[in-house]
């Protein structure tokens, strides 16, 4: 079976640089600040693949780049290095100009224009961000939110688009009554479900979910996991779940990957991940599971 | 079927000082198709840890595990790449460990359905049906087919974990101490129910502490010392 | 005027604009290049906002002096002029641009829409359909459409560079999610040539239909906000709307301008007394007076 | 010559006066008359009247004369000299239709009930420098004044009042109800006596905006008419003329008039909110002394802005308009940059050495390495 998305070699560093930086950051020095100049390696060589209707965990504590990885993806920030590629089958029809004529994969979406780049964001993918300001407008109606990706993708009818965000709202259990309200006068777990109802609006082929139910009440987060799963299935989505809590990897992921200042330091099935850690960071991250 | 050859397993604990744990060592066995094998030896010997490299919960230290693959073909679990180790998990291998490995807030009937459903894809229906007569069949009573296992006792939790093992027909069934915490008559149903399955082709390999249970429901025996 | 015709008659230079002691046209001819070098580009990408040093004029800033530099650098001798404020000749501005461009270029000017060959006008088109002998030229206070949703003109090119106008859209869908309709009476904003989402300057919805498919050369001078933007002849001109939201123009149903009798004209509504009570006129009173002579015979 | 450490400090203060002094009296065209000043550039007398928030015209030329022009200066004297005065009572509600009109226009109507009256503006003139304007003199003033007035018709009759455009739109219910602080009975906020206090009453943000210095105002409000902010206005209706300033007799309590104001009036339409009820217009207020015209518009603008219930700009915020448009607040503080500060610097210096020697500059950062 193809891999949906191939990433090689993803690096993102702020700061100069040095030919030194490289060697003096990673797990090994528990640091991604290079000592010599300063910049700060978030994440570098990072390499997998994400394969159709696949949950792939990332977890990892602050600073392991977890969350760059993710910005990465969703082309909000520019790579330093790497390629990500995208499988024929995922979108061939949308841009036969990134495919060259029988390749199998994409030329690397990370070099493509602006332009290019949202198009394909837009229609491909959903992201979902722990802090709901970063991913809704809060003064606009919730039913509002999910129409600006509609309209982003072409819709034109404001009933066919109201239609589909009530029943994206009635999905992520939210009163639909409640549409045209903003969501700044939603709870922290609502705001979550509209930012899901919008992730999902023109039905993408993969969901980022970067801590999205960090800090949330837990009898709230448990519905919103639950929610995740149920659409997973449901919509038969490549979803990439990063969290710093292995408990939300476990519900939702078959496969894990460990990252460390930077670095894929571990990957494997998530029941591998959490009872036969290899690694010394994953071990130590096992080990202080609550 | 599958033929294990020279399964070793170690554990090195960096965060305990690099301490090295040795589970099991030097195991080798096969299992014709449609065949049951039982595990024998006094428990901390690595009976488990043997069946969880099978399943790929541990990844083998050492040895080979060949496994003759409807979809694959014959392949060797110890170093098949995590993808199809996903693939024959949903496909063929089947692993019911001595307790349920409780899904919150699923109620019991979906427990069951969910296997029947992502794996045979055959109608909702159809799935409640199948479902519905494993659990009576376990004689798990009617008003708990709603509610969550978790808040259920050990034996009736553990019947739901079997009924999931074994509601979608695996090729290869493993079975970690399934009937440990059942009364007899439970126990009795699942053996029907096992040798149902060996009916219909499904390989087994089983840990049953319970010597007199372990001879009389497997073809034979391989025991770890 | 065609161009080649213009070229091929020999042209004295007019003495009229020597003795005001200003260049022909008012401006140095570096200037007089640069600008119809931006108006060539905005042809060439009609929609797209052009930006180009826009010099002082003896006029304030946000009376015209963007639509003025455009006059004042394509006029000829031999054009003839018509200048419009709200679709009035007489207005106390159009009067004042007019009076200045005859003085500087030396050229004849005149209220008849049919026999101009330069027409500035704010905030009206004229009733008259336009040939393509003609030019109007739209005096422009916010070229950016998008500025409606984001103040930032670096966010906006960005925007426009990317053709990501979702965010306008969505202002639209809020306005009817919150009015029951599209709230926007005029620089109601137009797709030009299916890229550029373009501010048609403030022009009621009653003359957005006009810019569609046009015979004449549609200009857009901006001079505050240093932007020249074109819509060239026979481009499409869609205003923004949904297909169950569609775009309606002004409702005059029932009233017809007390001077000429047309029912089919944008109307003033002119306040008679303190009671409130209203009449109605065409606010295009060129247009106006050629009816009403032939309408009182 | 250091600053102020040695005792010559206040002799050179003094020559520097003296100097600024002679500066403006030392050309040899005849000295500026005040009564030149209030007659020849009534703009700039409105203007100083306006921010130093003082109607006395001869007072407001003589201070222009004073400060050499400079209008921060000439309004800020007037503002001292006005604290000096004694606070005689205040003066009864008035409504400006009773204005006598000078000039009256609205650009929401083609006409209005009284005519668009133009009067004396510079709007419509072509901004072109007058060259003849170098040799003005008495003898070619006359000529203009007698060929001006030669052809005009006999007195035309102006009506006493004139209707306010936005009371018609009111009356259709188009326009929002005036906000309450406007009904407020109680004694009228009074800024010169209590510190502003923030959210404030409208009168309070009236009266900071009536003596708001002029460039000040015009920059927020044109931040907010260019898009930063949604306001997008409409001018209602502009009046310049002068108001009768009425106040109870203190024996009879009768209200008789007692002179009057020349002032510039703005109202200003702005899109209708999203808030309850039916869509309606909301109104901005602007009104200042003398002809001011830019200065009332920005005002509407901002009275407006500032009533916005979630700002979301600068000129929409009502703390960050009102504190930074008060001109003699604004240019004092710009100005006492100026003051010696060298005790604040030292310590600056002081931390930026020590927080360089901490990184390390100076070495060069390799041999750092070595010695860490």
């Amino acid at each position: 079976m193809e891999p949906l998305i191939r990433v090689r070699g993803l690096s993102k560093r702020f700061g100069p640089g040095c030919d030194r930086c490289l060697d003096s950051t990673g797990p090994e020095h528990d640091t991604n600040v290079c000592p010599h100049c300063d910049s700060v390696t978030a994440c570098s060589d990072l390499s997998f693949d994400l394969f159709p209707d696949e949950a792939l965990g990332i977890v990892g504590e602050s600073g392991s780049g977890k969350s760059t990885l993710v910005r990465l993806l969703h082309f909000e920030w520019e790579a330093s290095g790497g390629s990500m590629e995208l499988h024929r089958g995922g979108a061939a029809a949308l841009w036969p100009e990134i495919f060259a004529d029988q390749d199998q994969f994409s030329a690397n979406l990370l070099t493509m224009s602006q332009f290019q780049k949202r198009q394909i964001r837009n229609a491909l993918m959903g992201i979902v961000y722990q802090n709901p300001h970063l991913g809704l407008r809060m003064q606009v109606s919730s039913g509002g939110n999910i129409a600006e990706r509609l309209l982003g993708a072409g819709w034109r009818n404001i009933a066919g688009m109201r239609e589909r965000a009530a029943e994206l709202l009635e999905r992520t259990e939210i009163p639909v009554r409640r549409m045209d309200e903003p969501p700044c006068n939603f709870s922290g777990g609502m705001q979550q479900r509209v930012q899901i109802a919008k992730a999902l609006s023109n039905k993408p082929l993969i969901l980022l979910l970067d801590e999205v139910t960090t800090g949330l009440d837990l009898s709230v987060q448990a519905r919103v996991l639950d929610l995740i799963r149920n659409l997973r299935r449901e919509f038969k989505l490549s979803m990439l779940v990063v969290s710093h809590d292995l408990g939300v990897v476990n519900l939702l992921c078959q496969r894990t990957m460990v990252l460390k200042s930077g670095r894929v330091v571990e990957e494997g099935l998530t029941d591998q991940i959490l009872q036969d850690p290899q690694h010394r960071y994953t071990q130590l991250l096992v080990a202080s599971q609550l | 079927m599958i033929t294990v050859d020279n399964l070793s397993k170690n554990f090195l604990l960096h965060i305990l000082g690099e301490k090295r744990i040795e589970a099991c060592r030097a195991v080798s066995f096969r299992v014709p198709p449609g065949g049951f094998l039982g595990l024998s030896g006094p428990s901390g010997t690595g009976k488990s840890t043997v069946l969880k490299c099978l399943y790929r919960t541990y990844l083998p230290t050492g040895g080979a595990i060949r496994y003759d693959s409807a979809a694959w073909g014959p392949v060797d679990l110890a170093t098949l790449p995590d993808r199809a180790v996903i693939d024959l998990r949903h496909r063929e291998m089947g692993y019911v460990s001595q307790f349920l490995k409780v899904i919150p807030r699923v109620s019991a009937l979906d427990v069951v359905m969910e296997p029947i459903l992502t794996r045979n894809g055959v109608s909702r229906e159809a799935a409640r049906q199948r479902a519905t007569r494993l659990l009576e069949q376990l004689r798990i009573p009617r008003h708990l087919f709603d509610a969550y296992p978790a808040t259920f006792s050990g034996g009736e939790q553990q019947r739901v974990n079997i009924a999931r093992a074994v509601s979608w027909k695996p090729r290869l069934l493993l079975l970690d101490e399934p009937t440990a915490s059942l009364d007899r008559g439970s126990v009795e149903i699942v053996l029907d129910i096992l040798k149902e399955m060996r009916g219909e082709g499904t390989t087994m390999i089983g840990i049953f502490h319970d010597t007199a249970l372990l001879e009389s429901v497997t073809d034979s025996v391989y025991s770890i010392c | 005027m065609q161009l080649h015709e213009w070229l091929a008659d020999d042209r004295r230079q007019d003495d009229t604009a020597r003795s005001s002691g200003y260049p022909f046209g008012f401006m140095d001819d570096g200037a007089k290049k640069e600008i119809r070098r931006s108006i060539l580009k905005a042809v060439a990408i009609p929609g797209y906002q052009v930006p180009y040093g826009s010099r002082e004029m003896p006029i304030a800033r946000g009376w015209g002096t963007g639509g003025l530099q455009i006059t004042l650098a394509l006029v000829v001798p031999d054009d003839i002029l018509k200048v419009i404020d709200q679709g009035c000749d007489g207005s106390v501005n159009a009067v004042n641009i007019k009076k200045f461009v005859a003085k500087v270029a030396g050229v004849a000017v005149t209220t008849d829409t049919g026999e101009a060959t330069i027409i500035q006008t704010r905030h009206r088109i004229p009733e008259e359909r336009m040939t393509d002998r003609q030019i109007l030229v739209l005096q422009v206070p916010y070229p950016e459409a998008l500025r409606e949703v984001e103040p930032s003109e670096m966010e906006t090119r960005r925007m426009h560079a990317e053709a990501d106008y979702s965010r306008m859209w969505l202002h639209l869908y809020e306005d009817i999610v919150n009015f029951g309709e599209i709230t926007i009476s005029y620089r109601y904003p137009v797709t030009v040539n299916g890229r550029y989402i373009t501010d048609p300057s403030p022009i009621p919805r009653w003359d957005v239909p006009k810019l569609h498919m046009a015979d004449t050369l549609f200009l857009f001078g901006a001079g505050r906000e240093k932007r020249i933007y074109a819509i060239p002849p026979h481009t499409a001109v869609e205003p923004l709307e949904f297909e169950d939201h569609t775009f309606r123009t002004e409702n005059f149903a029932g009233k017809t301008c007390a001077r000429c009798g047309a029912a089919d004209t944008f109307l003033d509504e002119v306040i008679d007394n303190i009671g409130g009570g209203r009449s109605y006129f065409c606010s295009d009173t060129g247009y106006c007076d050629k009816r009403s002579v032939t309408w009182n015979r | 010559m250091s600053y102020v450490a040695v005792k010559g400090g206040n002799e050179a203060i003094e020559r520097a006066c003296q100097l600024f002094a002679h500066e403006r009296s030392k050309g040899s065209s005849p000295p500026l008359g005040v009564e030149q000043i209030r007659e020849q550039l009534p703009l700039a007398v409105d203007r100083v009247m306006g921010e130093g928030s003082l109607y006395a015209p001869t007072l407001a030329a003589l201070a222009l004369k004073q400060a050499a022009g400079d209008t921060f200066e000439a309004a800020f004297m007037l503002r001292a000299f006005r604290a000096t005065q004694q606070r005689l009572g205040y003066s009864l509600a008035l409504g400006t239709e009773k204005m006598r009109i000078v000039r009256r226009i609205s650009s929401a109507f083609k006409d209005i009930p009284g005519g668009q009256i133009l009067g004396a503006t510079s709007d419509y003139t072509l901004r072109l420098l007058d060259f003849d304007l170098l040799e003005d003199d008495e003898s070619r003033r006359r000529a203009f004044r007698e060929r001006l007035f030669s052809h005009l018709p006999a007195e035309a009759e102006i009506p006493a009042t004139f209707p306010k455009v936005i009371d018609i739109l009111r009356r259709e219910g188009l326009l929002e109800e005036a906000p309450d602080a406007a009904r407020q009975e109680g004694p009228v906020f009074d800024i010169t006596r209590q510190p502003l206090t923030f959210p404030t009453g409208r009168s309070a943000t009236l009266q900071a905006l009536a003596r708001g210095e002029t460039g000040g105002m015009l920059a927020l409000a044109y931040s907010s008419m260019r898009g930063y902010g949604n306001i997008h206005p409409t001018l209602g209706e502009l009046r310049v003329g002068y108001l009768p300033l009425t106040v109870r007799h203190p024996v009879s309590g009768e209200p008789y008039v007692i002179g009057e104001v020349k002032i510039t009036e703005a109202e200003v339409l702005a899109r209708m909110q999203a808030g309850d009820g039916p869509p309606k217009f909301s109104l901005g207020y602007g009104l200042c002394f003398g002809q001011n015209e830019i200065k009332a518009i920005s005002m509407a603008v901002l009275e407006r802005c500032t009533r916005t219930t979630h700002p979301s700009c600068p000129a929409e915020d009502q703390e960050f308009v009102l504190y930074h448009t008060d001109g003699i607040e604004a240019m004092g503080f710009c100005n006492h940059w100026k003051l010696p500060h060298y005790v604040d610097f030292l310590s600056d210096l002081d931390r930026l050495r020590k927080s360089r020697e901490l990184a390390g500059v100076g070495q060069d950062r390799e041999d750092n390495d070595a010695t860490a």
